[in-house]
């Protein structure tokens, strides 16, 4: 049998394979270099910049959960500038399409570093993220009502050429709602899901585990609320869909794209395996030719029908 | 660096009641690990425990190829790992961060462990004593059980050491100067009970040495409460001195910034923040700005 | 040492311990009599209960999935009537308050079964589910907004004269929102949380796994959110809380208990451990005792002040 | 009914590629199981499986206090169960649910196996070989090399049968009809495949014996395609029959509701749902509504 293929295009970007990088949790690719050809990824999707550098939450920043991880780093980062001249010259050696995650305080800085980075040649597509449940702004109060959500989108379009996902956040009593809007307001993809909003106590200090008292939760614990958030959203928009939360082997994976996911982000799985996304990209292949499945984009949503 | 998903388990030791050492055969990780280097491992394949847990590099033998770890058992991981035995395997990759910059020739070096802090200490001991640098080691403990590995650190250290400071005291634990007289390469001991050697923190014992004035370098691992106090007394006296820090991490390897500790020498005025995984573990005593 | 005070006091109502079952995993109680003695409980919770008998949903119903399971039941239940003279006579025999469950498809269904069982002798308290993620009514169509929430609340707290717990649901934007509304519409206390609304997918068969496509997560998986969701309420309603969501030892318990709940309820573990309730009572008096904390109230909300 | 939370394990045996026997000591089950009961088992305390997994009593010996399962690896919990050793314990709730209801005395009796189904048929076995009944036993599996337990089911049964019906055929696998001569007590054998006895599936025999009209009274347990044939057979035939049926369960008791099954004879026209948990796993044939 001739080799299925594995390319899938998101938001008018052509990708080799559906398998990505989710934000925040590979940071600027050079750090996974040592464990696995960069080469080899649909797309690395970086850790969400913006416009100044940001010094994040205090410590500690991470606890482990029943099969989940709750973070709450803050979006610290270097800044977009810093991004550019630092990091981003060796990251688009590799031939992978890089993708850029933005997040701000306000509408106008969301514009701000998407007009940025549309200036620098070689970024494939930004990501907007309205979804960080760790920071007081920037994060979620765009991210929980459709009108905020879409204004975000709005600016964002405007200020850039570039295609624009946008990243949501299941803490919304319908996420279907949120995407309907963000696509109403132009948004080329959509990325689901962002981390749940949790909390840890440490029983023996009494007080909150994590410096900033509640964090995100993300692993296998929320892959049920993802898939879910997937299927509900492939529903109602035509937009195509990057679909995360909880994936750590290629039937993870695979559970997204039946569910409606044209390509799987794959993000705490990385810190338990520095190969998982490309274990999750081979045995993806591997599924399609047991199954003779010649077309990645035939299992696109097939859950739906049945 | 490398990853490693399948390193055999050649021997489990349990040291103390809650402290155990585990061999492991690994060429790779054994030819390249240095000194305060450590090792991100995932203790079971799957969910139980979903991190990594990091464990500093105990000791190699580079001819051998094995590595060995020091561990105290605080938690569920930690648990699990105690009921790992010959013949089963970790998952590793390593060794990661940035080790301890060695002394430089003739330096008179301290090595200040408190507790499991011996961990990554006396695989710098190994390396100091292997370029016949032989330094003062002061061991801190809260009993005399729970010190760990005092006779193989003598060993170590060259010149012998007195016999009696290292049996546990019969009768009433006392005040007790755990300063021992051959030099160079004293091995000190601190308890918090008195149960052996001095009675108190180890640090009251680097206050002594500081006091004579003849280190010119120090190394310290343990809690942070202590190494807060190495480092308040290295600024004192004005001594160079490095320490070994700890913090939850996930990736281990500088691509999540969950593992991030306040150091001075940044853009920023106040603090910035910088990876205990990539930038550390190991961190100059001075640039660490303490919490409370 | 003393034995340190164990009782608390929820909606009015005695409870000899915090620890309660979670509606839906403890059946009508007799189904655990072989595990244990129910007059060591804080309360039973039952299942569910409805005007006319319920069918549920097809099946399956149950998955497993990382620390936590899929459920859809769907509500069946004998209905209130049958409850009554075929249930409850055994299970008010135990010294043990019983909390009914009640939901419905329509506000006046609500009121109707709150009316029936204010009739009855004996019940200590009802708790209204409007956040069952499995139906099409009755559930989440009135636990989503704080409008519909506060309508079941008032019109059940019209129809009883029983103290009434409402159960809230994970699945919105403001949990704190939605508990306002409903204390403020008079609920005695809150019960949170109930199931996540999740999926899983079967790789093999391409299809849902569930009968019911989607089901509602609960189990350790939850936990990290379900903490939050008691944290976020403690801070705005005065109204004792139940805190629930993946309970599966004192520890979890404790955590609720910091965090602001006044009682728990064990569900999932119930089916790990038969004896996981009375385990975690033990668990939590043996903490008590340990730390010399004389009474469980003064733990109540104490991870807010450090 | 009870709850033992660790019951050692005495053996754990590999009989085919993916099935395994598990012998354990727990005198209480031992003492009380009827055929057709389950236990619900904890593999493993944790996360890791969550869920208890339901399992036939498959043999007891009531003198020793053993208790056996048998189970093929099929996913996540039995692949961790096939990784116990002797001297490891499981959880177990039980003996749970209701058995088969045994047949009058004398009555002529067909147990009908598909695969993994001859588990709890065989404790049954026992149990009426025990009583004098010598029942027809028909085993289906997909190939030769998946039969399970036929001799042992042989020594049960009384009567011989012939040697060759149990060699896996040399040469390429034909059609074969499956009856053996000897009678009362006969062992019969389908195989997909045709590598051993009857090719094609094991209702083919229990259609033949039906034909024959001597059997009364039907005991099936398999695949829920391989019962729903069994129920029409039966029906067609106008012959008795219990057949034990699977669902995914939540807690074993009752309590949930997760694990029903459609059946007829509840208050509504069309259905109602009983719990295979409580109400089964054992059911008439005939009160079974199938899906499809
Ligand atoms: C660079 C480095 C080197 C270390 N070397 C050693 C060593 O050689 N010997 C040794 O015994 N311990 C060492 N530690 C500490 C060791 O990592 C923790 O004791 C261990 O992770 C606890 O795991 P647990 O599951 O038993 O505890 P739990 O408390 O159940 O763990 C829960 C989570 O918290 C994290 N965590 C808990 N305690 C610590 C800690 N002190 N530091 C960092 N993360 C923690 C765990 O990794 C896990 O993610 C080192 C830590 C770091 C950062
Ligand atoms: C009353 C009863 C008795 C049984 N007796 C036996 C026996 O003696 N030997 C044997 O090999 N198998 C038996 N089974 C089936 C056995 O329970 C499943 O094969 C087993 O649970 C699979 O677990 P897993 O983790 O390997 O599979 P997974 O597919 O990973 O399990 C996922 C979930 O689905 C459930 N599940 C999967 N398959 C089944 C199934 N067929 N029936 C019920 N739940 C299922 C599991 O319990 C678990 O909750 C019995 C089932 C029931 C209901
Ligand atoms: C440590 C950590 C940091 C993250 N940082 C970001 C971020 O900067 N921007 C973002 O959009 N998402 C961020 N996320 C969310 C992930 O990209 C992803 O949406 C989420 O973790 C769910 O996927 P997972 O379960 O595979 O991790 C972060 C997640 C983790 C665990
Ligand atoms: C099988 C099952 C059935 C449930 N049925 C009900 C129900 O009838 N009514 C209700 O209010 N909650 C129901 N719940 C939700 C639980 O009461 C509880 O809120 C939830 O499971 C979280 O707690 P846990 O993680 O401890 O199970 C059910 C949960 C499960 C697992
Ligand atoms: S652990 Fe991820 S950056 Fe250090
Ligand atoms: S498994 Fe819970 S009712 Fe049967």
């Amino acid at each position: 049998m001739k080799k299925p293929n594995l390319a899938v295009e998101i938001a008018g970007l052509k990708l080799k394979n559906p398998v990505l990088t989710a934000s925040g949790t590979f940071g600027f690719g050079a750090e996974y270099t040592p464990f696995l050809d960069l080469n080899r990824l649909g797309a690395v999707v970086v850790k969400s910049l913006t416009l100044k550098p940001r010094e994040g939450n205090p410590t500690p920043r991470l606890v482990e959960t029943p099969a989940g991880i709750l973070n709450s780093i803050g979006l610290q980062n270097p800044g977009v500038d810093s991004f550019l001249t630092e990091h981003f010259p060796s990251l688009r050696q590799f031939a992978t399409p890089v993708i850029v995650s933005i997040a701000g305080n306000t509408v106008e800085e969301y514009a701000a570093v998407a007009e940025k980075l549309s200036r620098a040649a070689g970024i494939a597509a930004l990501e907007v993220n309205i979804s960080c449940p760790n920071v007081e702004q920037g994060g979620l109060q765009f991210g929980a009502d459709p009108a905020g959500a879409a204004e975000v989108t709005r600016a964002v379009k405007g200020a850039t050429g570039l295609p624009v996902i946008v990243k949501l956040s299941p803490n919304v009593t319908s996420i279907a709602e949120i995407a309907w809007a963000v696509a109403e307001a132009g948004a080329d993809a959509l990325s689901l899901i962002n981390t749940l909003t949790g909390m840890a106590i440490d029983v023996h200090r009494r007080r909150p585990v994590l410096g900033n008292l509640t964090g995100g939760l993300s692993g296998p614990a929320v892959r049920p609320v993802a898939v879910r958030a997937v299927w509900e959203v492939y529903r109602v928009v035509r937009v195509p869909i990057i679909g995360m939360g909880g994936i750590v082997c290629a039937a993870d994976a695979l559970e997204f794209i039946l569910a409606g996911a044209r390509a799987v982000a794959v993000g705490t799985a990385n810190f338990l395996n520095p190969r998982a996304t490309i274990e999750i990209l081979e045995g993806i292949e591997h599924y399609l030719e047991e199954n003779e499945i010649a077309d990645i984009n035939e299992l696109v949503g097939a859950a739906h029908i049945f | 660096m490398g990853y490693f998903p399948a390193v055999e388990i050649l021997q489990q030791e349990k040291l103390t009641a809650d402290c155990f050492r585990i061999s492991l055969i690994c060429p790779q990780i054994a030819g390249s690990a240095r000194p305060g280097q450590f090792l991100h491992v995932k203790i079971n394949p799957g969910l139980e425990p979903l991190l990594r847990r990091p464990f500093s590099v105990h000791a190699v033998n580079r001819e051998t190829g094995e590595i060995a770890l020091l561990y105290r058992v605080v938690g569920r991981g930690t648990r699990l790992l105690a009921q790992k035995r010959k013949g089963d395997s970790l998952d590793l990759i390593g060794p990661l961060g940035r080790g301890f910059d060695l002394p430089a020739a003739g330096q008179r070096v301290a090595l200040v462990a408190g507790g499991i802090g011996i961990a990554p200490l006396y695989f710098l001991l190994q390396t100091l004593a292997g370029a016949g640098n032989s330094p003062d080691v002061l061991l801190g403990a809260r009993t005399a059980q729970e010190l760990l590995l005092v006779r193989k650190v003598q060993e170590l250290v060259n010149g012998g050491v007195l016999k009696e400071q290292l049996s546990i005291k019969k009768g009433r634990p006392g005040s007790h100067n755990g300063s021992l007289s051959t030099f160079p390469g004293r091995v000190m001991v601190a308890t918090d009970d008195g149960s052996c050697g001095h009675r108190g923190p180890v640090t009251d014992l680097l206050a002594g040495l500081l006091a004579e004035e003849k280190v010119e370098m120090v190394y310290a691992c343990g809690p942070a409460a202590m190494l807060k106090v190495v480092a308040s007394l290295l600024e004192r006296y004005g001594v160079d001195g490095e320490v070994s820090l700890e913090e939850r991490m996930g990736c281990g390897i500088g691509a999540c910034l969950s593992c991030v500790c306040k150091t001075r020498g940044g853009n920023r005025q106040d603090f910035s923040y910088r990876r205990v995984c990539l930038e550390g573990p190991v961190f100059k005593a001075r640039d660490v700005v303490w919490g409370d």
